[in-house]
């Protein structure tokens, strides 16, 4: 098996973000066959291709927005561009590249879930996909595909951009309503779910970019035909953001299933010369490591990552070779999660502040021995505990590096330094 | 209704109820910081974990509605671990100031840690440093560090005094409450967030450093400052009183009460108080007790018929109104009682939430008995008697809240154009003083040395009752009455001393002194 | 007695030992009477012998008040209030040890201090010595080392007044030669998280 | 005191309603204030704000203080912000940042250099980690694919550029 272009089949050709170009290799097609069908039909097909959401959670997008209430409320579509787990950077790849793409994934989606506004939250650091989106949805209202009446269905449709400001927070669902509603981006308790109270009280259906994109294809050749793609599970195909100690890093899309090895020897032309692999994070920074062994066991579906106590997550895989020490890798996450807690729930903004100076303090020499309990005794303690699943996200990479490389932390712990690259590591060398 | 079983007990809940309330409305007991019955559900504190049968995640009990035959534990060992754990978290950036923090003694945090800590704490690292005695508004003090973000106080200036000056800035454990650019924290309730900061976050500047709570007894009672008589709890000791807060009536005032009100105290303690009574004759002054003074006023009353005017305020109780009303119908003869209100202007306003214009706590009770006796006449028709000279003499009755009658000093030289005065007020004022002529001072009873009956804006009558004695010998206007009759007094408005309950809490307090470390 | 004991405290499972004694009216003590005569009259003497012979070191006896007798360091006599390194008061005023004080013979008025970093300090704090029963209870209570109990035992006064004592007295008395330093000072106060 | 331009303030107006609730609009007119107040939000900025939306100030604090991209401190013509997360921090993005701060004068991050020009912050991770280690100069595009000699040269190159000004 190899790579298999099929959302991204036209990415790389200039043409494909102008609205002309995208209409000559065959855009808008599928939304003139949508908008003739049934909104149920629509949500019925997506429900039979079995995609499930490409941010993370992998929760199946038919029966999510089966959930929306009849009671005549106005709905929203959102599509979460707000792209921040360490990692990944297929929505990026694929909103400059192929904006229209997404956009006509969101009006075949609104028109299913009987939306009358939608919006694109992007994250603010992406000022060029911002631009290039907003040039698109500007083309889109020009040629009528968004605003009254499209296409002659009387469907009416207001898309419109949100720009976030540097909040990873804000990439999980209700932490977007939030700060779409122009509050601070913390997450809101669930229940109520947003697909019954979401953005101001109202159903509110939110949805990654690259989910909303597949939509279109999946109305384009019926479920049966997405799901020629990937395993009875996990249909379909993905698009996996490659970094790390590999020759070419990148966005790939393969469908799922692949193998894990595979995408590392074959698509990213394999490890540095002379380096070895040590570890993967399979789904964003959140996801649980797995190490070389685990690899060469892993696929890249839903179900055996699940099984192997981790997660495809967003697709974000971070090969990690034999030079890297596990100890400031995690330094580097547990970080990331302090900087990035909203600060709401007590658990998480006083969990990841204390596992980030307890891993601080032992890359800076200064680690006790007990410290390796006390971090596993906090995680522990983190999981399910709070709102959202930032708290788990936290503590999830410091259970699992913690356990699987213990030996590295005692060494460092016990030495003083790190078990690799003869200690030279950057806390040490630059304190 | 509902059935759910709470740790193994079998109860009735209203649909709709969630766990926590559940919980409270059949006083079990479940840890928690940032829910409160009064503002929206925050769900941030993550203290009020239950296990639910049937669900492998602990739950969080104030974002869960009861469902039928839920079984809900809050005792389990899981949920005791998540709950230690749960503090744990809340402490470890704590400064433990407990020492210097006025909230020791009442602190949730330290209230918590007995029922569910009392372990070492693992933290080693450095504590996260925050901003400490920030001077937050007129009334309130802020210390960063000690705050939990249970961000109650934030929520109680959008959702109930709506004036939202606080907010919560930054994120992460870097989170602070605080105003924007030091703006202060000015509205009219601001002190009912320190009464719901569960910890030491948030101090009153009025009780800050005075006493420590664990000095302080307690008593229920309705609020003086103004015809909402909202229902307080008054804090005291042998030294007088130092501070009030609010009681839930849902009736009333629900859980609020304004910064205002709070100050009544005030009026209460001795350094405001007139202690004796004074005779003036001339230029003759003579101290002497109440109740000697008061019978020397009763026997020149008697009979003395249209002649003597009696003018009352709205701060006394029914009762005593109904007995000084058909004293003076009845035994003086005289219809000539008049209603001193605080200031027409604003007599009839209402800011909205609780405070209103009228600032006397039963101008309604002194309504209703003026009209059950009869006696309909206007102040006007006092300002000519006076003039005219056919009023002589002069009872006057309050007020008892003399910063709140804007008009006092004019009053107060008003009515000394009558001939003999004889003034009746427990708090002390210049005015008062430097009155010449015929005048009698008595020394009346505070609203919290007696008992009686309040009826406020709505008719809704409120008892209170004898808390504490702070003037020896001060009189209510029922016993003012009795010492115009010439009778003797009975000991039934005395302060009970120490009851059997007290000396039991006493020795109690003793012998955790004196074995320490035991329990 | 002793089963009583033991239904009552369960938790000190410590076994309860009977005391036998003697009855009173069974007990002798003309010849205790003799043996405390005895010894008396022997340090009587050996005292006027010790006078005469000029050697008054020997003598257990001093001459109070030209003479006062150093009590052990670690007597628990007076009470001393603590300074910091600048002199001015330890004491936080938290209040720990009126609460504690079995006595109930400290009275403190607390107060805004005008360093952030100190927050609360004492404006007023006075011991009653002569309700004082030097527990030592005030001492153990104290989170910061700001009162402790010092050798010195002598109380005299001449009137009620002189038995209250104030700051000046605990914390500045001459016999303190400027203040007893506390051994927690603000940077380990900090440190410790009080 | 900070007020906005005559542009700025037909910006904020045509935003407020850009959107279903007037709060919405807080995070954009942050940005356009932002930008004209020189790089950062200072509390005049807010307060202008608050005024011109009608929004009460406290509120638009905590948007400003949550979100990472307003500035809360002043900052340098060029705020480089170089991610620091996962892939950038394992090849070199920490490394990179002291190499570049040295050259520019800066003694540690969010100190703004001698010569008003250079702000650096370890920001986390900004979604380039294929091109790993990567940075972002106030808003502008990424420059992606560094490495500590390419990221001491844009340190001068962008002083010569801001000289030649």
């Amino acid at each position: 098996m190899a790579e298999s272009k099929y959302l991204t089949e036209h990415y790389g050709k200039p043409e494909y973000c102008t609205l002309d170009g995208y209409k000559k290799l065959g855009g808008y097609q599928v939304l003139e066959k949508a908008l003739k069908m049934q909104p149920q039909q629509i949500i019925d097909e997506v429900k039979a291709s079995g995609l499930r959401g490409r941010g993370g959670a992998g929760f199946a997008t038919g029966v999510k927005w089966g959930f929306l209430p009849n009671n005549g409320e106005p709905r929203y579509l959102l599509c979460n561009a707000d792209e921040s787990e360490p990692g990944t950077f297929k929505d990026r790849l694929m909103m400059e590249r192929a904006p229209h793409q997404l956009i006509e994934g969101m009006i075949i989606s609104a028109f299913a879930i009987k939306a009358k506004k939608a919006y694109i939250y992007i994250r603010g650091e992406y000022t060029g996909p911002a631009a290039i989106l907003e040039k698109a949805i500007a083309e889109a209202k020009a040629a009528g595909y968004l605003g009254k009446n499209i296409l002659g269905s009387g469907f009416d449709l207001d898309l419109d951009l949100y720009i976030g400001a540097g909040a990873y927070i804000c990439g999980e669902e209700t932490g977007m309503i939030s700060s779409l509603e122009g509050l601070k981006g913390q997450p809101k308790l669930k229940p109520p779910f947003p697909a019954v109270q979401g953005y101001l009280r109202k159903p509110t259906i939110v949805n990654n970019v690259e989910t909303l994109a597949a939509v279109t294809y999946i109305i384009r050749d019926g479920a049966a035909g997405y799901r020629k793609y990937g395993t009875e599970k996990s249909a379909g195909t993905k698009l996996f953001s490659i970094s790390g100690n590999v020759n070419k890093p990148g966005t790939y899309e393969v469908p799922l299933g692949y193998k894990l090895m595979d995408l590392i020897n074959i698509e990213c032309g394999g490890m540095k010369p002379g380096r070895k692999l040590k570890a993967v994070v399979p789904g964003g920074s959140s996801a649980p490591v797995i190490t070389a062994e685990e690899c060469e066991r892993a696929t890249l579906d839903y179900e055996c990552l699940a099984q192997m106590g981790t997660m495809l997550g967003s697709g974000a895989i971070i090969v990690i070779d034999d030079s890297n020490c596990m100890v400031d890798v995690l330094s580097t996450i547990t970080h990331f999660y302090h900087h990035e807690s909203c600060g709401q729930c007590t658990p998480c903004r006083e969990g990841t502040g204390w596992m980030e100076k307890i891993v601080h303090g032992i890359v800076h020499g200064e680690g006790k021995p007990g410290d390796i309990d006390l971090l596993l005794k906090i995680a522990d303690q983190m999981k399910g505990r709070t709102i959202c699943a930032l708290s788990d996200a936290a503590a999830l990479p410091v259970l699992s590096f913690v356990t699987k490389f213990r030996d590295e932390f005692e060494y460092f712990i016990r030495e003083k330094k790190s078990k690799v690259r003869g200690g030279q590591i950057y806390a040490q060398m630059h304190a | 209704m509902l059935k759910c079983t709470l740790n193994g007990r079998e109860v009735e809940v209203k649909e709709g109820t969630t766990i926590i309330e559940a919980f409270y409305q059949n006083k079990i007991d479940i840890a928690h910081y940032c829910w409160h019955p009064g503002l929206s559900i925050a769900g941030v504190c993550r203290l009020c974990m239950v296990e639910i049968e049937g669900n492998p995640r602990l739950q969080i009990a104030c974002n869960t509605v009861v469902t039928e035959g839920m079984k809900v534990n809050n005792q389990s060992a899981k949920v005791k671990e998540a709950v230690k754990w749960g503090l744990d978290f809340h402490l470890i950036n704590h400064p433990l100031d407990c020492p210097i923090c006025d909230q020791a003694g009442e602190c949730g945090l330290q209230d918590q840690y007995m029922k569910y800590g009392q372990y070492d704490s693992e933290m080693a690292e450095a504590k996260q440093k925050k901003h400490k005695v920030v001077d937050l508004g007129p009334r309130v003090v802020l210390d960063s560090e000690r705050c939990i973000l249970c961000s109650r106080c934030v929520r109680f200036t959008d959702e109930v005094s709506k004036t939202n000056e606080l907010g919560i800035f930054n994120r992460g454990d870097r989170a602070e409450i605080g105003t924007f650019n030091g703006k202060p924290l000015a509205n009219k309730y601001s002190i009912n967030t320190v009464d719901i900061c569960p910890v030491g976050a948030l101090t009153s500047k009025d009780f800050r450093f005075r006493q420590r709570v664990w000095f302080l007894k307690d008593a229920e009672t309705v609020c003086t400052g103004c015809s909402t008589g909202c229902n307080v709890k008054v804090y005291y000791n042998r030294e007088g009183l130092f501070r009030v807060k609010p009681v839930y009536n849902s009736e009333v005032n629900g859980h609020w009460m304004c910064d205002e009100g709070r100050d009544v105290y005030k009026f209460v303690n001795k350094e405001s108080r007139l202690l004796d009574a004074r005779v003036v004759s001339g230029v003759k002054s003579e101290h002497m007790t109440a109740f000697e003074a008061a019978k020397r006023v009763g026997e020149k009353l008697k009979g003395a018929g249209k002649t003597v005017g009696l003018v009352l305020t709205g701060s006394y109780t029914v009762e005593e109104y109904e007995a000084i009303l058909s004293y003076f119908k009845t035994e003086v003869g005289t219809d000539r009682v008049f209603h001193w209100i605080n200031n027409p202007e604003s007599f009839e306003g209402f800011d909205g939430l609780l405070l209103r214009g009228d600032r006397n706590p039963n101008t309604r009770g002194l309504v209703q008995a003026m009209q059950k006796h009869g006696l309909t006449a206007q102040w006007k028709e006092l300002t000519e008697a006076l003039s005219t000279g056919s009023i002589q003499t002069l009872v006057v009755a309050g007020p008892e809240n003399q910063v709140w009658f804007p008009d006092f000093k004019v009053k107060v030289a008003e009515l000394s154009k009558a001939t003999r005065l004889i003034w009746m007020t427990s708090g002390k004022s210049s005015a008062l003083d430097e009155l010449k002529g015929e005048v009698t001072l008595i020394p009346m009873k505070s609203y919290i040395e007696k008992s009686g009956t309040f009826v406020n804006h709505t008719g809704r009558a409120q008892t209170i009752r004898p808390v504490t004695s702070i003037v020896k010998g001060a009189l209510s206007l029922t016993e003012v009455v009795t010492a115009f009759r010439g009778e003797a007094l009975q000991g039934s408005e005395v302060v009970p001393g120490r009851s059997e309950n007290e000396v039991g809490r006493g020795r109690i307090h003793n012998e955790f002194t004196l074995s320490r470390g035991t329990w | 007695m002793s089963t009583e004991t033991n239904t009552m405290t369960k938790s000190a499972q410590t076994s309860v030992v009977r005391v036998q004694r003697p009855e009173a009216s069974s007990t002798w003590y003309l010849p205790g009477i003799f043996v405390g005569l005895f010894m008396t009259g022997r340090r009587m003497l050996l005292n006027i012998v010790e006078t005469v012979t000029g050697r008054r070191d020997r003598m257990p006896t001093v001459n109070y008040p030209e003479q006062k007798y150093e009590y052990s360091p670690r007597f628990k006599g007076n009470h001393v209030l603590t300074v910091k390194k600048d002199g001015s008061l330890r004491c936080t005023a938290c209040m720990l040890c009126a609460t504690n004080c079995p006595a109930d013979c400290i009275h403190i008025i607390a107060s805004e201090h005008d360093d952030p970093t100190v927050e609360k300090y004492p404006i007023r704090y006075e011991i009653d010595v002569l309700r004082c029963v030097f527990c030592g209870f005030c001492e153990e209570a104290c989170p910061v080392d700001a009162i402790r109990m010092g050798p010195e035992w002598q109380t005299p006064g001449v009137n009620g007044s002189d038995f209250v004592y104030d700051i000046k007295h605990l914390a500045y008395r001459p016999q303190l030669k400027g203040g007893i330093v506390s051994v927690l000072d603000e940077s380990e106060r900090h440190k410790a998280g009080i | 005191m900070f007020k906005l331009s005559e542009d700025g303030l037909k910006y904020v107006k045509s935003e407020l309603t850009r959107y279903e609730t007037k709060q919405s609009a807080i995070i954009r007119c942050l940005y356009r204030a932002q930008d004209e107040n020189g790089g950062w939000v200072s509390p005049e900025v807010i307060q202008h704000l608050s005024e011109v939306m009608e929004i009460p100030a406290a509120q638009i604090e905590e948007v400003a203080t949550f979100y990472t991209m307003f500035n809360k401190q002043k900052v340098g013509r060029y705020h480089v912000q170089v991610c620091c997360t996962l892939t950038c921090g394992m090849l070199g993005g920490r490394e990179l940042t002291d190499a570049m701060m040295k050259e520019a004068g800066c003694k540690k991050t969010g100190e703004t250099s001698a010569d008003g020009l250079f702000t650096f912050s370890k920001v986390e991770c900004l979604g380039s980690c294929d091109t790993a280690p990567m940075l972002q100069i106030n808003r502008d595009p990424y420059i992606e694919s560094l490495s500590t000699e390419k990221a001491v040269q844009l340190v001068r190159d962008l002083r010569a550029k801001a000289k030649g000004h």
